[in-house]
């Protein structure tokens, strides 16, 4: 079953198109992964799905509804939301309350004890550092607060920006083992990564994104990497060596 | 000399409830608002005539007013204001500017430039009454409710849902609309505090000294300076803050007479602008 | 080549109907006294020249150096006070005493300019603004400008509403001539730089500083001389209402309404602003209240102005500091373009 | 070849964000050097370095022989460095002309009517020579971008920094931009050009330097540089090498 579906949608800065009739789709229980390089229009992208950003052209649908034109806010309030690379973390609140800031739609604080603590087993970092100021902490904590905060809203649909974002190589590993244990909760997962191979290995279906346009789409098992790297670049760089 | 520095300290918490509105208000839309003082005044008229029409129930007329602030918040954040802080900051400076001429003209028109004030009768209490040192009951009144209002404030920002929504908002917009938070109607929510705040400052100002439309200005200084000694946008530094200039502003008048009484605690504000322009208390400020 | 030629000739043509229409202007303004025997007019035109001064110098700083001042209303009264001081109390001929008035606003603007350019944005604005409540309460404290009850400029009884009008003339004039020749000047081609992106401006070797501070003492002149003039115009000083933050609405206000970092902006705001207020005068105490009305409308819907709305749709300058091309590009130009249609 | 610019341990932090551990390298007279590395990997924090925008926490720049660390913004420009920004920065409301005026008059020091000459003489070498009095905020993306160069052109610069020229262009938009940074290195300057799109930095640099993780990680000719183990590594993921 699609859970969102992204059809021809085109962003515009000014005079300048950012992404060129780009369709997705993702389906219930799925991990789906979003492959380009710095400036294809990857966070563009996410950004307009989120109502972050205007559309100029086509539609969002997300569990069956329109939400092109939807605020943010209600957005996530239906269950769709995106962790947002690491530098946008609340700097000055504490990381308790970062955490706590997911749960801003949830009415019972009872609850939002319980889906904190959900978090912390999840990433038992964080509860290390609760009380400290998120200011403090290094790139790869950051990127964990923010999958954990937006884990707090208990979205259906997590989008993971940037996600290995000049993280180290352990850093990543770590991380990846985090997003298997959300999947398995139930979560559907749209990531977005510059690690071509790890994001297919751990993804189900890939699209592969070139100067605001999708260039390739499929399977990640049957992708081949020097494919991969030929759409990524947006040349035939492989044949060439 | 001692007379002074305690009145001085009792007045700062006067002004400290002065700052927290427009504390709040920078502190989340990086917005300094221009009508702060004006609308300040504003509220100190409304009490007045509430009280006029009550028959001089000032207790109730201090929570109509309050009420009636928090309804011009909404009316001036979600009709004016949001519709053009996209624009950047300057516009939106200058429409508060506009709104602070548009006021305190309004005000003088109303209510003529007498000089008006609330009567009350802790203002003509002495709590401490010494040769050395005698305290009007209603300054000290004042400082209590600085003290609660600061602590209630800073309760709510910390503890709530409402008041955690508030510092997201103002640490990084996109992220919290990304956790739900209606950014804009979060802006209509801290524009409704600031000028609930506001309210309780005109008030207990109109109780303690006489007010007329054109002083509203003169107190908008006062508000922003003490923003600015305590450091934009932190609850704890406005009431340092308002200390700092009330003890400068009746040292002065200890020292150079009371005429000059405000040249003094400008002096003070002008050195801090020019060495601590993020305040005295600013923690290493990012970028 | 038929294209390109007509549009030369269409810009030729343009260009001439735009001196003449200058030098109508200025023979207009020149004459207005001997045409017109209504004093109203005359004492209008007067007040118009020097709003003009005033908004020209708040443009100069708030529209292209970033330096947005509420207290430039400080050297109005320095200005006003030493035309009073100087000529009434040491007998100083009028003229240099207003002279000696821009000169005194240099001296305070360079005195204060060390603390004030540590600031930025809206510090500036306020810390101006304090400055200047700071100068007030001072002056009404000062033996010398007789405390707060003022002095009477009886120096300046003996002068016409004609000699005023000539003198308030030669002001506006100035004042919009020397905005002209600092746009067209390398100071010029660094603010419009620095006023559409500071970064980019730095980044390319304009020194950012150096240039704000240059602003800052022509504005201190030019207001303080201004501030003078207004004064011979008025007559009677006090430090409340010369040190008022009525000047700054009125600067802001021309600016605003008329285009914010533009040179015709001022002009178009004073015009607006003393007919405004003139005709407000009509409805006691409600013309500020209008006013301040009026400009938040404007800038809700027109945050750029009337002439910046104008420029940003037509590309429309009356005094336009544009550079044009040198004629050995035009040639070549001309030549690439009757090839190609050739 | 003589050095023109040598970078020593160069390191800046953010908060906790230590974004540079360590960056050498060295740019040699009338050589295009290339700079690669993942989103976030620090280049344009490195070029900001280098014109002064931002401080270094730590290191050494030497330009011709001479420490030029406590030298601000503009004074490096008139040095000789000149850098175009990522997202174009035009003056909107001045022509063309006078846009690069702005460069030749105070990066390059000259009088206002020999940087009208050299302002039209580069106007001409960036094909931008019938756009003269145009307002350059009605200027498309791609003539933005000229103009971008054109300004720090005009600037008189020995080291033109170069970022991201390419990024947001069409296909054979970006091979007349590698024409243009081709046509500037015969005219004798000396080039640091930060780009992702892999095909610029194979056709139009002498050296390709990868910075990743904070650090200078391999630098050489770029058809050897770009299939290295360490690119593959950095933009692949382990499982790809």
């Amino acid at each position: 079953m699609s859970m969102l579906e992204v059809k021809d949608i085109e962003v515009y800065y000014g005079d300048f198109q950012a992404i060129n009739k780009v369709s997705i789709n993702v389906d219930k229980g799925d991990v789906v992964s979003l492959i380009g390089a710095n400036g294809a229009g990857k966070s563009t992208l996410i950004n307009a799905i989120c109502g972050i950003n205007k559309t100029r052209a086509g539609s969002v649908t997300f569990l069956g509804k329109d939400i092109t034109k939807e605020k943010t806010s209600h957005i996530v309030s239906l269950g769709l939301t995106s962790a947002p690379e690491g530098s946008h973390c609340f700097e000055k609140m504490t990381i308790q309350d970062n955490l706590l800031m997911g749960a801003y739609l949830c009415k019972s604080s009872a609850e939002r004890k319980q889906r904190l603590e959900e978090i912390y087993e999840l990433f038992p970092m964080l509860r290390e550092k609760a009380k400290q100021l998120a200011t403090f902490l290094s790139g790869g904590q950051r990127q964990m607060l923010s999958i954990g905060r937006a884990l707090m809203t208990q979205p259906k649909l997590l989008i993971c920006d940037e996600i290995s974002l000049g993280l180290a190589p352990v850093v990543i590993k770590e991380i990846y083992s985090q997003i298997e244990k959300i999947t398995q909760k139930g979560v559907t997962l749209l990531i977005i990564d510059q690690d071509v191979s790890r994001s297919l290995f751990h993804s189900k279906y890939a699209y592969v994104m070139l100067e605001g346009k999708i260039v390739m789409e499929g399977k990640s098992s049957d992708m081949n990497i020097d494919e991969v790297n030929d759409a990524y670049f947006g040349i035939n760089f492989s044949k060439k060596e | 000399m001692l007379q002074y520095l305690v009145q001085g300290i009792l007045l700062g918490g006067l002004y400290a409830i002065i700052g927290i509105g427009m504390s709040l208000v920078f502190g989340i839309m990086r917005l300094t608002n221009l009508a702060h003082g004006d609308l300040m005044i504003l509220s100190s008229y409304t009490a007045l005539t509430f009280c006029e029409l009550l028959g001089g129930n000032l207790i109730l007329a201090a929570i109509l007013t309050i009420i009636t602030m928090i309804i011009v918040g909404f009316f001036i954040q979600g009709f004016l204001l949001n519709n053009i802080l996209d624009k950047g900051s300057e516009p939106a400076l200058l429409v508060t500017f506009g709104v602070s001429v548009f006021l305190a003209n309004l005000l003088h028109k109303i209510f003529s430039a007498d000089y008006r004030g609330l009567a009350n009768s802790l203002s003509n209490t002495k709590v401490i009454s010494t040769p050395a040192v005698s305290i009007s009951a209603m300054y000290l009144f004042s400082f209590l409710v600085a003290i609660l209002l600061i602590t209630g404030l800073h309760l709510v920002m910390q503890y709530t849902n409402f008041g955690r929504s508030i510092r997201a908002t103002s640490d990084n917009a996109m992220a919290a609309s990304l956790t739900g938070v209606n950014t804009k109607k979060t802006y209509i929510y801290a524009m409704m505090l600031s000028m609930g705040v506001t309210a309780v400052s005109g008030v207990l100002i109109g109780c303690t000294y006489t007010f007329n439309a054109s002083v509203g200005s003169s107190y908008l200084i006062i508000a922003f300076g003490v923003v600015v000694i305590g450091g934009m946008g932190s609850l704890v530094g406005t009431l340092v803050g308002g200390i700092v200039l009330g003890v400068a502003q009746l040292l002065g008048s200890y020292f150079f007479g009371s005429g000059v009484q405000m040249l003094v605690a400008y002096v003070v504000l002008l050195i801090v602008l020019a060495t601590r322009p993020n305040g005295l208390f600013a923690r290493g400020a990012r970028k | 080549m038929k294209n390109t030629t007509q549009h030369l000739s269409a810009r030729k043509f343009k260009k001439v109907g735009k001196y003449s229409a200058l030098a109508i202007i200025l023979i207009l303004l020149a004459t207005l006294p001997l045409l017109n025997n209504s004093a109203y007019l005359v004492s209008l035109v007067t007040l118009i020249m020097i709003y003009m001064a005033l908004g020209q110098m708040w443009n100069l700083l708030g529209g292209y150096a970033g330096l947005l001042s509420l207290g430039m209303q400080a050297f109005i009264g320095i200005g006003g006070y030493s035309l009073a001081v100087l000529s009434v109390d040491y007998g100083m001929n009028i003229f240099v005493a207003v002279l000696i008035g821009g000169a005194l606003s240099v001296l305070f603007g360079l005195a204060v300019s060390p603390a004030l350019f540590k600031m930025t944005g809206v510090y500036f604005a306020i810390g101006t603004w304090v400055i200047a409540e700071a100068l007030m309460i001072f002056f009404s404290n000062w033996s010398v400008v007789k405390y707060a009850k003022g002095i009477m400029i009886k120096t300046v009884y003996h002068l016409s509403g004609t000699q005023i009008y000539y003198i308030a003339v030669v002001l506006g004039i100035a004042s919009v001539l020397i905005v002209f020749l600092i746009m067209r000047s390398k100071t010029g081609l660094s603010l419009m730089a620095m006023r559409d992106n500071p970064g980019a401006a730095e980044a390319m070797g304009v020194k950012i500083f150096s240039t704000k501070l240059k602003c800052y003492m022509i504005a201190c002149f030019i207001t303080g001389i201004a501030g003078g003039v207004m004064y011979i115009n008025l007559a009677n000083i006090t430090p409340s209402a010369s040190i008022s933050t009525q000047w700054t609405i009125a600067m802001t206000f021309m600016v605003i309404i008329g285009g914010i970092g533009t040179m015709e902006g001022p002009i178009i705001g004073s015009v607006i602003y003393v007919l405004l207020t003139q005709y407000l005068y009509n409805f006691p105490g409600s013309a500020m209240i209008i006013l301040g009305a009026i400009a938040v409308i404007a800038i809700m819907i027109m945050p750029n102005g009337i002439m910046g709305t104008i420029h940003n749709k037509t590309g429309f300058e009356i005094l336009s500091p544009r550079r044009t091309l040198s004629p050995s590009i035009k040639d070549i130009l001309r030549g690439s373009a009757s090839d190609t249609n050739r | 070849m003589n050095e023109i610019l040598n970078v020593k341990e160069i390191g800046i932090s953010f908060g906790s964000n230590e974004v540079l551990k360590s960056v050498n390298f060295t740019l040699y007279e009338n050589e295009v050097l290339g700079i690669i590395g993942p989103n976030g990997a620090g280049k344009t924090v490195l070029l900001n370095i280098l014109c002064g925008i931002l401080s270094p926490h730590k290191g050494s720049i030497v330009f011709e022989g001479k420490s030029i660390s406590k030298q601000k913004i503009a004074e490096r420009c008139r040095m000789g460095f000149g850098r175009t920004f990522q997202v174009p920065r035009p003056f909107e409301k001045m022509t063309v002309l006078e846009n690069i005026m702005v460069g030749s008059v105070f990066g390059g020091g000259l009088s206002e009517k020999l940087a009208k000459e050299k302002a039209e003489e580069i106007a001409a070498f960036i094909g931008l020579e019938d756009k003269l009095l145009w307002f350059a905020g009605k200027l498309g993306l791609l003539e933005r971008k000229r103009l971008e160069i054109g300004r720090a052109l005009a600037t008189a610069p020995k080291v033109l920094l170069l970022d991201e020229v390419g990024g947001g262009l069409t296909e054979s938009e970006v091979g007349s931009i590698i024409d243009l940074v081709k046509k500037l290195k015969t005219s004798g300057l000396s080039i640091i050009w930060i780009e992702h799109i892999i095909r610029t930095m194979l056709e139009g640099t002498d050296r390709v330097l990868l910075v990743a993780n904070g650090t200078d990680v391999i630098c050489g000719p770029p058809t050897e540089v770009m299939s290295s183990r360490a690119v593959r590594e950095v933009y692949m993921g382990n499982e790809g090498a």
